[in-house]
């Protein structure tokens, strides 16, 4: 580590001049080379959040079911009879930039063990994928290969992925974003805490051995604008064992259940002196660390590297002295290499100590002390910026409910078909079918999975409960990158309606929250702003926000990437039985829509598609209706009121009718009263909508339950058939559009078959992957 | 013109985790086989290249190793010529390993 | 009667298959990969995963393990033996099944409902399911290609030892072939999960048909008389 | 006892489909090469044998290759020497190809 060039070395690991003078004043002298690394990446904007801290304080985390919030490796809430979920959202974005394959993977295998590490077993995965314009080689490389790695990951430890998001953009082409969310289930009383408590006790450090992979990897990568192209320069991959990882679940699920462990911390970015800090830091403890007893599985690491790898497949257990032959044990059964690396200490610092320590944790003679660094300056006390926040000149924010100045009602072209609109929003690269993808991912092993991605919020069962989860994640990045603050609500909103639908109550919210550099004012406002819509939208839904993640630095020379609040949500069906599925269920069911289109389609795939008025805003939300609507959804569940229920979002309600005509396999007869615009009622992704079919008999029962939550219900017609048929009646449809020849009184007319394969045809199409015998690469008949 | 075989080995660069190499390690006390270290996996490609003479199809390979077979981020690669032209009449008619191996 | 499902390092389908067998009416236990001691239990269900990580190739290093030499002695003794998934691929590797599992020719890994018929009655494994009957269970598998030599393959139709079938391949597959028995009759793969299509919640139970067959012929006692 | 390096090359046997083969070849075009054919992708191994002489060491390594590093209804596989003793040393150091494996 000596210096080779003629920059100071803090420079080079990414400190600051004054950064250097906060850790000299921390320390009350100067660090050597070895504390400085560890302060590099701990006070990276990955493990620090010190742009992003006195923000993120602000959110919601409150709520009624909350067993663990923030500030854990995830939440936890309880879903009653002794149980509890834990769920995180977390991004890979740069490392799978790097390396698409094992970027992806090893994204898996930290947020599973965010979840494990808090005695939960993970029981699921969503992916939110977000890339540049697919029809780019590159980008397709890049999909191809994220595909690959989540499914590569997932698949071997045996955990189902069960849902998520596939999004192009170009704000993304060079700078992809790989979200992960998992879930795992665990009984209460097993909840693991990351601290290190009681002075005596053991540090055991257990799973993979510590390699130079991955130094600086992910904090590195993570924490600055990532331009240089040179791979030379680039920090070196880290690779996933996704074997070791299952081998790790059951080992550490294991020592959980048999109580063997005080605290327990997985190893992620920052390595051993990130755990061996957070850890004592909780617990008001301190460790020393006895460097010559790290497994290693290369032969001459500096000090440094073997405290600040980020060696994947490792946790850090701290161990009663009389537990430890039995944790040992454990370890060795699942062959998993195990050494007890340090002691918990009364004082608060991390101390390093190379020549070993005696039984008694004491330095043995000759032993040298390498750091030593009070854990709180790494930890809970590390720095933090207020950063400024400067609004972009012009915003483009949401107009008020009603009319915008000019009525935003253009088809492509004049005189197009309706129907022709509804074909190309569904075999859009946003709105066709995600099975090529799906089909790569195993969503059925654990034998839980009641519904699994394409159709909306994915369901598991509990077993040995009548219990379900229901689990959805969204980000509206198109609104945000007009308006962050509405943009975050909506995305928010969404996600929560995709788990409302099935009947399921919401039980939290995870953000990933994935921005650009926040050290430029403009960026941070959109950070800002989104944080501050999270919030507000948590309170009005009444939802604390359980964790969640940050990704600054999403830049490329290109400029930065849409602003984008990826939200996880997980909800709680009493009784799975009476879960509410998307697809048309009958023929001659009634086909109902709950609330009412609002004006705005500035953000939406058909503004994509067909462009849209100048003056014309993102549509606003009321949330007051909002959460009407998700109350509604539930008890018209819990009633067994709704045949079938899907939520109104992209592509608009032509788009959320023919999914459930697909998936149903059946068509209907509609009539739709066009108050607005006919794009606006088509295809407008405004939100508190649903589309709900229900039996004639339930017809009454469901308009008072409506009539309750003061949302409009509008009878559209009745399922059945083969085709889609939606009729335009109303002021609408006669007004400007029809003056000005726009054939929009046209109805949509279109056959159950051609939507499904316009559907299922486009994302194997764009990847190459039809054969002659008309299947796509996961093997889905497309013809 | 002339045929050219050629093999690429593409192995996990020094410091790369290697999965597949640790759990051959790993079994070897099962096939009672001791005294093995240091078990790496890569991969190994063989193909055919027809130009002008050996260094031009050499650097075809080249490229293609670079760009194609290995990433250069986590692995290394190797490039071995294993035959020329009247070597290939032979590799068609052979069995199995004979293929592209004279 | 008692089913036994081993668990290598690498398992993932253990408990559900466990899940499952008790579905179908018997009692299950797991049985640790590095035990050469069946418990005594009646039938043995090697399950899908990825044992060992699947590196190197699909089923290859579990085929070494303690419990496979007593999975190897109980199939000699006439013992019943289901491979599913990765389970079949270590049969394979271990020579108690004919062929081999490739990569899918897609070169991805598929997950995907598929459709298999029962292509013979007169098995431990199918015993009351008549032939002709489809199934609808899931497939998960990156090696599930199903491989033997052409001669392998006409004496495994000759004999009737193709038990399942794909209506919709979805490996490529040599003659759509889903599942396998041994010449003995008592050692069985297939790729598809039944233990996945064991709950209508789930989709369907059309695969605890199989594990009750399986169950109902080693209940009955029946096991020594399938051994031809 | 000495240490001696070999490179076990496992191959998909002549007449197995050999998919990833030709998915390198579908890729060809896009990156504009021509003249390329009959590619083959199989495995190479590399491992560490401590043994009295290189006969010895050989025999564990054919025993490994057969038993578990090739399936021989699908796979060939031939064994090569790249390395005794002194050459470990040279590897280690070596750019890429070396693996830092205690
Ligand atoms: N956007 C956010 N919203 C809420 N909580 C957050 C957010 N970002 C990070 N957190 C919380 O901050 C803590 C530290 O996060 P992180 O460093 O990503 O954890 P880990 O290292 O365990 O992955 C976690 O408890 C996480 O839930
Ligand atoms: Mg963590």
């Amino acid at each position: 580590m000596a210096a080779v060039s003629g920059e100071p070395l803090h420079r080079r690991l990414g400190l600051t001049d004054a950064e250097l003078g906060e850790i000299r004043g921390r320390l009350g002298r100067d660090p050597n080379d070895l504390e400085l690394a560890i302060f590099s990446v701990m006070w990276s904007e990955h493990c620090s959040y010190k742009s992003s801290k006195p923000l993120l304080a602000t959110l919601p985390t409150r709520g009624r079911d909350l067993v663990a919030g923030p500030g854990e490796n995830a939440g936890v809430v309880s879903i009653g009879d002794g149980l509890a979920v834990a769920f995180k959202l977390e991004s890979h974005n740069h490392p799978s930039a790097v390396e698409p394959y094992q970027g992806a993977a090893t994204g898996v295998g930290g947020i599973l063990r965010d979840i494990f590490t808090m005695g939960a077993r993970p029981i699921a995965v969503l992916d939110a994928l977000r890339f540049g314009d697919p029809r780019g080689p590159r980008v397709r490389h890049l999909v191809d290969g994220v595909v690959r790695g989540v499914g590569g990951y997932g698949n071997c430890v045996g955990v189902p992925t069960v849902g998520g998001e596939l999004v192009f953009h170009p704000s993304y082409a060079a700078n992809p974003l790989v979200n992960v969310m998992a879930i795992g289930l665990l009984e209460e009383r097993h909840l693991t805490r990351a601290v290190a408590p009681g002075p005596g006790n053991l540090v055991v450090l257990y799973g993979s051995t510590t390699g130079r992979d991955g130094i600086g990897g992910a904090s590195v990568l993570a924490s600055a604008e990532f331009a240089d192209d040179d791979p030379s320069k680039r920090p070196s991959v880290q690779v996933g064992d996704p074997f070791a990882e299952k081998l790790l679940v059951e080992a550490t699920l294991e020592l959980i259940e048999r109580g063997l462990v005080e605290g327990l911390q997985d190893l992620g970015a920052g390595g051993i002196g990130c755990a061996t800090s957070e850890m004592p830091d909780r617990a008001g403890t301190g460790i020393v660390v006895d460097l010559d007893a790290v497994p290693r599985r290369e032969e001459g690491m500096a000090p440094f590297e073997v405290m600040i790898s980020e060696s994947q497949e490792r946790m850090c257990a701290v161990v009663r002295p009389d537990r430890l032959a039995e944790v040992l044990e454990v370890c060795r059964r699942w062959g998993l290499p195990a050494a007890v690396i340090g002691r918990v200490t009364a004082r608060r610092d991390l101390a390093v100590v190379e020549g070993g320590l005696d039984p008694d944790g004491r330095p043995r003679p000759g032993a040298r002390e390498l750091a030593r660094i009070p854990v709180a300056a790494i930890a809970s006390e590390a720095i933090v910026y207020r950063r400024e926040a400067r609004s972009p000149a012009r915003v483009r924010s949401a107009p008020a409910p009603g009319a915008p100045v000019e009525p935003s009602d253009r088809l492509p072209e004049r005189g197009t078909d309706p129907g022709a609109v509804l074909m190309a929003l569904l075999g859009s690269p946003n709105l066709c079918s995600r099975a090529w993808v799906s089909g790569q991912y195993d969503s059925t092993v654990m034998t839980n999975t009641v519904e699994a991605c394409e159709r909306g919020a994915a369901v598991l069962r509990v077993k040995g409960t009548a219990k379900g989860l229901v689990a959805a994640t969204d980000a509206n990045a198109t609104v945000s990158a007009l308006d962050p603050h509405l943009g975050a609500i909506l995305s928010v909103a969404e996600a929560i309606r995709n788990v409302a639908v099935t009947g399921a109550r919401p039980l939290g919210v995870t953000d990933c929250l994935n921005f650009g550099n926040p050290e430029k004012p403009e960026a941070f406002w959109r950070f800002a702003e989104a944080v501050r819509g999270v919030g507000d939208a948590c309170r009005a839904f009444g939802l604390p926000v359980t964790g969640g993640n940050v990704s600054f630095y999403n830049e490329s020379p290109e400029g930065p990437i849409a602003p984008t609040p990826q939200i996880g949500v997980v909800g709680l069906l009493e009784d799975v039985g009476r879960r509410v599925g998307p697809a048309f269920a009958a023929d001659d069911d009634l086909v109902v829509l709950v609330g009412e289109a609002v004006p705005g389609l500035a953000g939406s795939v058909y503004a994509e598609l067909a462009g849209v008025a100048p003056e014309d805003g993102p549509p606003a939300i009321d949330l007051e209706r909002e959460a009407a609507l998700h109350a509604f959804l539930q008890e018209a569940a819990a009633a067994r009121l709704p045949s079938a229920a899907q939520d109104v979002s992209g592509g608009g309600l032509a788009v959320a009718l023919a999914e459930m005509a697909i998936w149903g396999e059946r068509g209907a007869r509609l009539d739709l009263r066009v108050g607005t615009a006919p794009a606006v009622e088509l295809f407008g992704e405004g939100p508190s909508r649903a589309v709900v079919t229900c039996h004639p008999d339930a017809w009454e029962r469901l308009a008072a339950l409506a009539d309750r939550f003061r949302l409009p219900l509008e009878p559209l017609g009745a399922t059945g058939g083969d085709r889609l048929v939606i009729e335009l009646h109303g002021e609408g449809s006669t007004g400007a559009a029809e003056d000005r020849g726009a054939g929009i009184a046209d109805p949509v007319d279109v056959s159950i078959e051609a939507l499904r394969h316009a559907w299922s045809s486009a994302l194997p199409r764009l990847f190459g992957e039809v054969d002659e015998t008309g299947r796509d690469g996961a093997g889905t008949v497309v013809a | 013109m002339a045929d050219f075989r050629f093999a690429v080995a593409v192995m996990p660069k020094a410091g790369i985790l290697d999965p597949q190499g640790r759990a051959v390690e790993q079994s070897l006390p099962h096939l009672e086989i001791t005294g093995v270290r240091r078990v790496r996996v890569g991969r190994r490609v063989e193909l055919t290249v027809e130009a002008p003479d050996e260094a031009a199809a050499r650097a075809v390979v080249e490229r293609l190793a670079h760009e194609l077979l290995s990433n250069p981020l986590i692995e290394s690669y190797a490039v071995e010529l294993v035959g020329a032209t009247s070597s290939i009449r032979v590799e068609a008619s052979g069995a199995g390993r004979a293929e592209g191996r004279p | 009667m008692k089913v036994g499902i081993a668990v290598f390092p690498g398992s993932n389908c253990d408990t559900d298959a466990l899940h499952a067998v008790r579905l179908a009416g018997a009692d299950g236990e797991l049985l640790w990969h590095e035990e050469a001691d069946l418990h005594g239990v009646d039938v043995v269900i090697l399950p899908g995963g990825f044992a060992y990580g699947d590196y190197l190739r699909a089923g290859v290093i579990a085929r070494f393990s303690p419990i496979m030499r007593a999975v190897a002695a109980h199939a000699a003794r006439g013992g019943l033996v289901l491979g599913i998934c990765n389970g079949f691929q270590v049969l394979a590797e271990a020579g108690l099944l004919p062929g081999a599992l490739l990569r899918n020719a897609s070169l991805r890994f598929v997950h995907r409902w598929v459709t298999i018929r029962v292509e013979r009655d007169d098995s431990p494994f199918t015993a009351g399911i008549p032939a002709g009957t489809l199934l609808r269970m899931p497939v998960a598998h990156g090696e599930g290609c199903y491989f033997a030599e052409e001669v392998t393959l006409d004496a495994l139709e000759r004999d009737g030892r193709v038990l399942f079938r794909y209506l919709d391949n979805p490996n490529g597959s040599l003659r759509d072939i889903a599942g396998v028995r041994s010449t003995t009759g008592n050692v069985a793969g297939l790729m598809p999960h039944p233990e996945r299509a064991a709950e209508p919640l789930l989709g369907t139970d059309d695969g605890l048909r199989l594990l009750r067959s399986l169950v109902g012929s080693a209940g009955a006692s029946l096991a020594a008389a399938w051994v031809r």
